[in-house]
């Protein structure tokens, strides 16, 4: 692998850069791995790329449907946080975002992780009561956090309504300084890299077409390209867990709902921080290119087709005009959906399952890209100890047959 | 180069020569004629220059004719009015606008960004990913801000938007894309069925093409026939005509979004307060798409220069506004259509130096006609470079080459000053695809056009990929009988036109014209040229491994600029098939996204700004509220009196005293936002009992009892008192923000679960205005009002509901209290409610009443232990957990939420229960949400033992008080725990959560 | 945006008029024998979802209209609605039999007592 | 004191009988009295016992209106009906029809309050309305004594159309949703933003 820096960027450029390789390779599956993830999204990749560095686990593929990074990783509107209220929640997230500070670095692939910090608006006197615990919840857990007063939130972000008189008023934020974004595309890229760097084969355009169990042990997994020999699979699907997990006749707590986002055409920098509004339904944040990047709550109904419904859209643009009352003659450029995972409980599930070998990484629903890092370091570890990553545990699935389950509506009730 | 001829003297059928129109263009004052647009009248004011790109800042100049259009964007209107990134090609001007080009600094002329195109090389596609990354802080903190402030194209508006926006829903039976000829045809022969028909164009007349399209109608330019056409239609009233709209987006079950730019092009419409944008939410019986087709440009070397631009746009500029591209320009093409240019523009005295096609020997009609007017013409030739001067600013000249797919051999100068380009037109498919239309490569057009629609779309025209204008009108004539038919309804007699084109010769495929020296490490081929995606960058992608087209646009960004892709995307997608021997449809093609054209965030707001954002649900005694200075909290919907504070009183101050009001004499509160839902039937008992944890069946007549809901995973979701008024008639009380999630929850276990169950249910909170009394005076108020209620402790005891007049008005009593002290509450219809409300201030001002408001009723419950739902819970806690299990029926065999409860997290010991806190300081309140501590003193991490639900410093026992939710609590009854709070260690003991009257002596007198 | 009809009052209006309650036919345990549900049944019951890519069957609510609720049954990738019925009853024969993977194990033994539409 | 002060929902708004520059007639009506009544139509005792103290036969088509007199019962769903009289009746008929259906499962309640209604008149109103519902009144299908439930900008409505031509529509909302509802309305009437559909229309070029 050509080393990515400034100086090799000049080299190149000498030569009309012709001489750039392959950031990866597409390699023909082989009859056996020692471990398959089916799905080269994010978590995928991550933990295909974990296993590799942590654990030595070089003789494994990623099989994909289509392109890498091409699912939830390729259409999310890359916010990165760990401010979440319940303890395991708070591990997890903050593991992730830990990972993505050196993120470019470690992968030698700039995703542009860029910690401008995010606020969560406090629009009502008990949303404001629920923030402050779960600030208390995070600076005890060694976050770095604070409340901020409306003072502040207009100082950070000038273009909000402050009017006290305003529908839904501010009555301040709770914000994570490090709280950001990053540019998806290159957290699939990076990771994709650095797991064929290592060996890792990633097999795109490759549907998996079964599950293969002896015993209550998996032997393999059925693709488009022929039969694969692995006794560990790693299921990390997203949206189509359900559909997967079910060829191994395992049924999962999942709803697949579309959720869309939304962005603006490119303007010069206005907002430079992460707005959550989670009591009108509505985020905002700009890219790096100028686009306004809007995203909002997700669809009632099942839904495979990465087409959602304009009404959820209409909802969070009038929040969103009503915030930040300049965009109004701002406009729309682009819209698209995407499928997200739902579990009962709206936290992700990271667990074995019955059949042994097969595991599952899913139920991120509408907050995956920020956990991509953390969630393929700590199924990596499950997958290679055949044991739940301590961070891991209490995301298993039997939690939903304990009545134990890790509920953060009271923190956060729009989709992000 | 002003004072050249750029303005014809005799073309330009849209501009009315007797108006002149001036207007500004970065400060500089235009001069133009009514029905310019900034494009027209700049560029026949001699500027070429109308924008900077947005990684190289290089000049460009406008391309298009329309939407197409990717360089020529500006900033309109100034302050809060200012507008960003709308296309010089569409601005209609009018006296006063003031228009700015973007992206440069400091001027247009000389901008400083354009180090980057010197730079170039060095910026190769996804160049971003591979550095700025050392030293680590460095991106957040020099290079992004650097690369943020380049990037982005126009400016925001300053303020709040004073304009007005607005959405109409309309359905029709027809909906049309598009009013050129195809569109035109389909129009006329749908609304002869006298079924609704809307057909809608984004430009601001109709007739699409049929100025400059070629072809004749009946014998006659197909203008003349759109002309009447379009008369026909406007005078139809079966018929919607909008102009100005763009048929933006194609939705499930023909739910489309049309885009109506009302105003904009005259500011005397949005002065009125009519609105400026209209949003149209069609649900259309059956969509016939005659959007057209964008004409797409050829890679060559420097083919951005200002100047460059479409054939269709030179054609157009010049037969609409008289606006000339240039003096002497080469036409360079691969098709027939770009011969129409070269004849229109000889024919109206611009200078065509050469036409350049790439053909070898093609033979048709209208070539024959070029060589008739002495163009000269050079086939199997491309251009292989561009000359320029000023900084590449104005054209001087091509260099033409013959063709070939290798290096460039002996070059001849061509002297010009523009250049119209075609390779040949795509189908404007956007809409077709929008909800999953698919589309099919067709090699005679080498693009893609339209397949298989999963909803039955119908295509005409253009749009279809028929360019020729008898089978345009015939595929629109066709499309409007068919919507009928399947519509079943009857089809009209129509007069149809006959058309005549000549025949053209084909279309030979050309992506890339070689440029001069080694291939490709020459000038640039700019494929998408607002985003500065050159050819050599979409290559690079593919040697990278990039080579999935979704992972080719990403990391090149190909198609992703504001025209998404209009012009690029298949000339991108020839580029990668060229160079990698593939053909297009092994590439594939991207999906299209909508909106068509971008779409204003105002519009999707509509009217649901400022007051109507949200609705504010107001109690019948809002108004008083509001005059009386009451200082207001959003509750779900409601807006409720947070206090009342008097003059020279803060928040704190006047909960104080209102608290101490209802301790000591009496107060008021409206508590009109309960809810309130009728029960009955003769299975009401059961039912109750099957939807609380606790049991209402065996409730006597008269008499209330408080009652707490769970949901099914068994956590607490409501509480309320529920009273039975006959023996199978209960009315039960929710909370303000339950009240209509309950409702619904009643009727769904009624209809879905239990429909055998013979009960109604029917939500009344809205009828009654409703009061609570509260305090030791309590009595003596209400007895001080007329009427027939004996509220005596002993005929009126607690926990009882009694009916009757009061003051004049019937109504509903209930001795219950959430404050711990007497307290009745009263209902009354809400129309009297306000009559009430005054006669009981009235009454009690002997006896000190004072109104309360939310935050004073929640210290006076917190002070008596008593729970609210969503501070003391919040989705994990059960009835057990806040110490209420005396409410948890252990004999009824079922009820909601009963089975979760008895999963094991859900029964396990050492969950988090309710205590109460006091403070070691008694005037120290602890923060809301602190959380105990195992080790206050250590470091984070830190164990937390749990959290404080609510804390206030109470009045009434003169001290601060809190209720929390602390694993195995109430084992750590009198234990003391420790908070980490502002630097410092606070502790607090663990006691019983009822801190005033434990016995509840106070209420029951 | 979808178009819904109620099949108890038959009204014909945008998904925006109703209200989507998530899967259809999930049976209740504690309905029938509340003192014998195991902990398996209870998680099947609140949080297991057929969730198929393809012909799926859900419980519908005429918010705005007549409040009652129905099923339906529709494709979650063409999204386009297969039938509406009521909300005790069974699907239409044809559309249980053209259920897939979970959702057929769950009609197979239910087909008979079915009623075509 | 005997008669109290009656204040409807709109009792704040000095605009509730006239606002300006409308391309509609707006109008708070606040003498309805109202009452929701809930049982099974198929119940013929129910059914027997409604008619006999209503005059008019409970309607059982959906959509649908009847009256008799200064009755008129509007449906609501297949087992609830809206019972519309004098302000001034609607108390004595409540308890005329609690006594009637004694013994029968049935559910009347007084709801004269809960519920505001706003008059629109005139030609336009069928589109205004069409600028906060999806539900089309403009097709014709809305005659005449139709009753239609429907979500309106952002809140719960249902629409009784009382006359086609002229046109005179009533519509039913909750009482606390009234500022809201007709803040809604006014600005969508307004003159500046009338709308023609599918009329004939001047200037319109090539």
């Amino acid at each position: 692998m050509n080393r990515y820096s400034v100086f090799s960027v000049a080299r190149n450029a000498m030569n009309y850069n012709k001489d750039w390789e392959r950031a990866w390779r597409s390699p023909n599956p082989k009859a056996e791995y020692d471990a398959v993830i089916i799905g080269a999204g994010g978590h995928g990749l991550a933990t295909a790329y974990y296993l590799a560095k942590e654990h030595k686990m070089t003789n494994i593929a990623v099989i994909e449907k289509g392109w890498l990074g091409g699912g939830n990783t390729g259409r999310n509107t890359t916010i990165i946080r760990s401010n979440y209220l319940q303890e395991p929640s708070i591990a997890i997230y903050e593991l992730s975002r830990s990972l993505y500070e050196g993120l470019s670095q470690e992968l030698n692939y700039n995703m542009m992780f860029s910690p401008r910090g995010l606020m969560m608006l406090c629009q009502t006197e008990h949303e404001l009561r629920a923030l402050k615990r779960t600030w208390h919840a995070n600076r005890h857990a060694g976050l770095d956090c604070r409340m901020i007063s409306p003072k502040e939130v207009k100082e950070i972000c000038p273009i909000i309504n402050d009017d006290p008189n305003a529908r839904y008023p501010i009555l301040g934020a709770y914000y994570q300084p490090r709280g950001g974004t990053g540019r998806h595309d290159a957290v699939a890229w990076g990771y994709a890299r650095g797991a064929d760097a290592m060996g890792v084969d990633i097999i795109q355009n490759c549907a998996v077409t079964g599950i293969r169990r002896e015993g209550g042990k998996v032997v393999g997994v059925e693709t488009e390209r022929g039969y694969i020999k692995t006794k560990r699979v790693g299921v990390v699907a997203a949206g189509h867990t359900s559909v997967v997990m079910q060829m191994a006749g395992v049924n999962m707590p999942i709803e697949s709902v579309c959720l869309q986002a939304l962005v603006s055409e490119p303007i010069k920098p206005v907002i430079d921080c992460v707005v959550m509004a989670n009591t009108v339904h509505g985020y905002m944040s700009q890219s790096d290119k100028g686009e306004l990047v809007i995203g909002g709550g997700a669809d009632s109904y099942n839904n495979y087709s990465q087409r959602g419904s304009f009404p959820a859209l209409e909802h969070t643009v009038t929040a969103l005009v009503e915030t930040f009352p300049i965009i109004s003659r701002l406009r729309m450029l682009r819209l698209w959906g995407g499928i997200v995972d739902m579990t009962g409980d709206r936290s992700p599930i990271l667990s074995g399952t019955d059949v042994e070998g097969l595991y599952v990484n899913c139920g991120w629903g509408t907050g995956g890209f920020k956990a991509i890092p953390g969630s393929g370091f700590v199924f990596a570890d499950t997958i290679a100890n055949g044991r739940p990553h301590p961070i891991a545990e209490p995301f298993s699935l039997n939690r939903f047959a304990e009545g134990r389950l890790i509920d953060e509506s009271v923190a956060a009730a729009v989709a992000h | 180069m002003s004072g050249k001829p750029y303005r014809l003297s005799d073309a330009g059928r849209l501009i009315d020569r007797s108006k002149r129109v001036s207007f500004t263009f970065d400060g500089k004052t235009v001069s133009g004629f009514a029905g310019d647009t900034v494009a027209s009248a700049v560029m026949a004011s001699g500027q070429r220059v109308m924008g900077r790109s947005f990684k190289y800042h290089r000049p460009r100049g406008v391309v298009g004719l329309g939407s197409e259009e990717m360089n020529a964007l500006i900033g309109v209107g100034k302050a809060e009015r200012h507008e960003p990134n709308l296309l010089a090609t569409k601005v209609e001007i009018f006296d006063g606008l003031s228009a700015v080009s973007q992206n440069r600094w400091p001027s247009l002329n000389h901008d400083i960004g354009a180090i980057n195109n010197v730079l170039g090389r060095f910026f190769s596609a996804g160049f971003y990913y591979k550095t700025f990354m050392w030293p680590q802080a460095f991106w957040k903190h020099v290079y992004e801000p650097f690369i943020r402030q380049a990037a982005g194209l126009g400016k925001a508006p300053t303020g709040r938007d004073p304009d007005v926006y607005e959405q109409v829903h309309v359905h029709c039976d027809v909906l049309i894309a598009g009013a050129g000829a195809a569109g035109l045809a389909a129009a006329e022969a749908a609304a002869a069925s006298g079924l609704r028909v809307i057909i809608a164009d984004e430009n601001p007349r109709l007739g699409g093409l049929c100025d400059i399209g070629g072809g004749l109608i009946d014998g006659a330019s197909p203008l003349e026939w759109a002309k009447t056409r379009a008369a026909a239609l406007a005078a139809a009233d079966n018929v919607q005509v909008l102009t100005r709209t763009t048929v933006a987006g194609h939705f499930e079950d023909n739910y489309v979004l049309m885009f109506e730019r009302v105003g904009d092009h005259d500011p005397s419409i949005t002065a009125a307060g009519t609105p400026r944008h209209r949003l149209w939410k069609v649900r259309a019986g059956q969509i016939i798409i005659a959007a057209g087709a964008i004409e797409r440009p050829i890679a060559f070397a420097n083919n951005d220069r200002p100047g460059v631009m479409l054939a269709s746009a030179a054609r157009g500029l010049a037969a609409r506004y008289g606006t000339a591209a240039g003096v002497n320009g080469v036409v360079f093409t691969n098709n027939d259509d770009a011969y129409r240019t070269a004849l229109m523009l000889k024919s109206m005295g611009v200078g065509v130096a050469r036409i350049i096609d790439s053909r070898t020997n093609p033979e048709s009609a209208l070539i024959d006609q070029a060589k008739a007017a002495g163009l000269d013409i050079s086939f199997g030739s491309s251009i292989a470079g561009v000359m320029t001067s000023k900084g590449g600013k104005q054209i001087d000249g091509i260099k033409m080459s013959p063709y070939n797919r290798g290096r460039v051999t002996n070059e001849t100068k061509v002297d010009c000053d523009f250049v119209a380009v075609s390779g040949g037109w795509n189908p404007a498919v956007h809409l077709w695809c929008h909800n999953g239309g698919k589309i099919k490569f067709d090699h005679e057009l080498q693009t893609y056009r339209p397949d298989r629609s999963p909803d039955g779309l119908l295509i005409a025209g253009a749009a279809n990929g028929t360019f020729d204008v008898p089978g345009a009108l015939a595929e629109g004539y066709a499309a409007g009988e068919q919507a009928v038919a399947l519509l079943k309804g009857k089809a009209g007699k129509i007069a149809k036109a006959s058309a005549t084109q000549e025949a053209q010769a084909k279309l030979e495929p050309i992506w890339f014209a070689p440029a001069t020296g080694a291939y490709n490490e020459g000038d640039k081929h700019f494929i998408d040229q607002q985003n500065d995606v050159v050819a050599s960058g979409l290559e690079l992608a593919q040697r990278e491994g990039y080579e999935s087209v979704e992972h080719t646009k990403r990391y090149t960004t190909l198609g992703m600029a504001t025209d998404q892709g209009k012009t690029s995307n298949i000339l991108g997608l020839g580029v990668v098939a060229e160079a990698t021997g593939k053909t297009i449809p092994e590439i594939g093609t991207t999906t299209f996204r909508p909106p068509y054209t971008t779409v204003s965030f105002g519009s999707i707001a509509g009217a649901h700004v400022r007051d109507r954002f949200l609705p504010v649900r107001r109690t019948a005694i809002h108004d008083w509220h509001v005059a009386n200075g009451a200082d207001f909290e959003p509750v779900g919907q409601w807006r409720r009196p947070y206090c009342y504070p008097k003059a020279g009183e803060d928040r704190h101050k006047a909960v104080t005293r209102e608290i101490l009001a209802v301790r000591n004499k009496v107060g008021l509160l409206d508590a009109s936002t309960l809810g309130k839902i009728e029960i009955k039937g003769p299975d009401a008992g059961e039912f109750l009992d099957r939807m609380y944890t606790n049991t209402f069946s065996t409730l006597k007549e008269g008499r209330c009892r408080y009652g707490l809901m769970a949901n099914e995973m068994g956590f607490l979701m409501d509480d309320g008192v529920t009273v039975r008024v006959g023996p199978e008639h209960f009315i039960m009380h929710t909370t303000s923000g339950g009240a209509d999630r309950i409702a619904g929850w009643l009727e769904e276990w009624l209809q879905t679960e239990w429909p055998d169950l013979k009960v109604f249910v029917t939500p009344v909170t809205e009828q009654w205005a409703q009061f609570a009394v509260a305090g030791p005076n309590a009595r003596k108020v209400l007895e001080k009002l007329s009427g027939d209620i004996d509220f005596s402790a002993e005929a009126f005891p607690f926990m009882t509901m009694k009916t009757g007049t009061l003051a004049g008005m019937s109504v509903r009593a209930y001795r219950i209290s959430f404050s711990g002290e007497l307290s009745y509450e009263i209902g009354v219809p809400a129309n009297q409610g306000r009559a009430l409300w005054d006669a009981i201030l009235e009454a009690g001002a002997a006896f000190g009443i004072e109104v309360y408001g939310t935050e004073a009723l929640h210290v006076l419950r917190a002070e008596k232990g008593f729970i609210i739902i969503g501070d003391e819970t919040d989705n994990t806690v059960t009835a057990i957990d806040v110490g209420l299990e005396g409410l948890v029926s252990k004999k009824k065999r079922d009820f909601i939420g009963k089975r979760s409860m008895e999963q094991s997290f859900l029964k396990m010991d050492g969950r988090k229960q309710l205590v109460g806190l006091l403070t070691e300081d008694p005037n120290y309140v602890l923060p809301d949400g602190a959380h105990a501590l195992e080790d206050a003193t250590g470091k984070p991490p830190q164990k937390t033992l749990g959290h404080v639900t609510s804390t206030y410093m109470s009045p009434s026992i003169g001290r601060s008080i809190a209720m929390a939710l602390i694993f195995n609590g109430r084992a750590r009854m009198g234990e003391t725990l420790s908070f980490s709070l502002d630097g410092k260690v606070v502790k607090a003991k663990v006691v019983e959560p009822v801190f005033y009257d434990k016995e509840g002596a106070r209420q029951n007198v | 945006m979808l178009v819904v009809t109620c099949p108890v009052c038959g009204v014909h209006g945008d998904e925006t008029d109703f209200h989507c309650g998530g899967q259809a036919h999930v049976a209740r345990p504690a309905s029938t024998r509340p003192e014998n549900v195991t902990d398996a049944e209870q998680r099947d019951y609140l949080f297991i979802r057929h969730n198929p890519k393809g012909l799926h069957f859900e419980r519908w609510r005429c918010d705005r209209g007549c409040g009652k609720w129905f099923h339906a049954a529709r494709d979650t990738v063409s999204l386009e609605f297969k039938a509406f019925y009521g909300v005790t009853e069974l699907p239409p024969v044809e559309l249980m039999k053209q259920a897939t993977g979970t959702w057929a194990e769950f009609f197979k033994d239910k087909i008979k007592a079915g009623k075509a539409s | 004191m005997s008669d109290p002060v009656f204040r409807s929902a709109l009792a704040h708004r000095n605009d509730r009988n006239s606002v300006p520059g409308l391309s509609i007639g707006l109008t708070e009506i606040s003498d309805r009295g109202m009452i929701d009544l809930r049982g099974a139509a198929s119940d013929k005792k129910f059914a027997g016992a409604v008619k006999d103290v209503l005059g008019v036969a409970l309607c059982t088509k959906p959509r649908s209106s009847a009256s008799a007199g200064d009755i008129t019962v509007l449906w609501l769903s297949i087992d609830q009906w809206l019972i519309t009289c004098p302000r001034s009746a609607a108390s004595d008929l409540h308890g005329r029809l609690v006594k009637a259906l004694d013994g029968i499962h049935s559910l009347a309640v007084d709801v004269s309050d809960m519920r505001a209604i706003f008059r629109l008149e005139g030609d336009n109103a069928r589109v205004v309305l069409n600028k906060g519902t999806s539900v089309d009144f403009t097709d014709g299908t809305l005659g005449a004594g139709s009753v239609r439930r429907l979500r309106y900008a952002e809140i719960a409505a249902a629409v009784h159309v009382i006359s086609d031509a002229p046109c005179v529509m009533d519509m039913y909302l909750f009482r606390s949703y009234a500022d809201y509802a007709w803040s809604y309305l006014s600005k969508t009437a307004a003159k500046a933003s009338e709308v023609k559909l599918f009329g004939v229309q001047v200037g319109i070029g090539v």
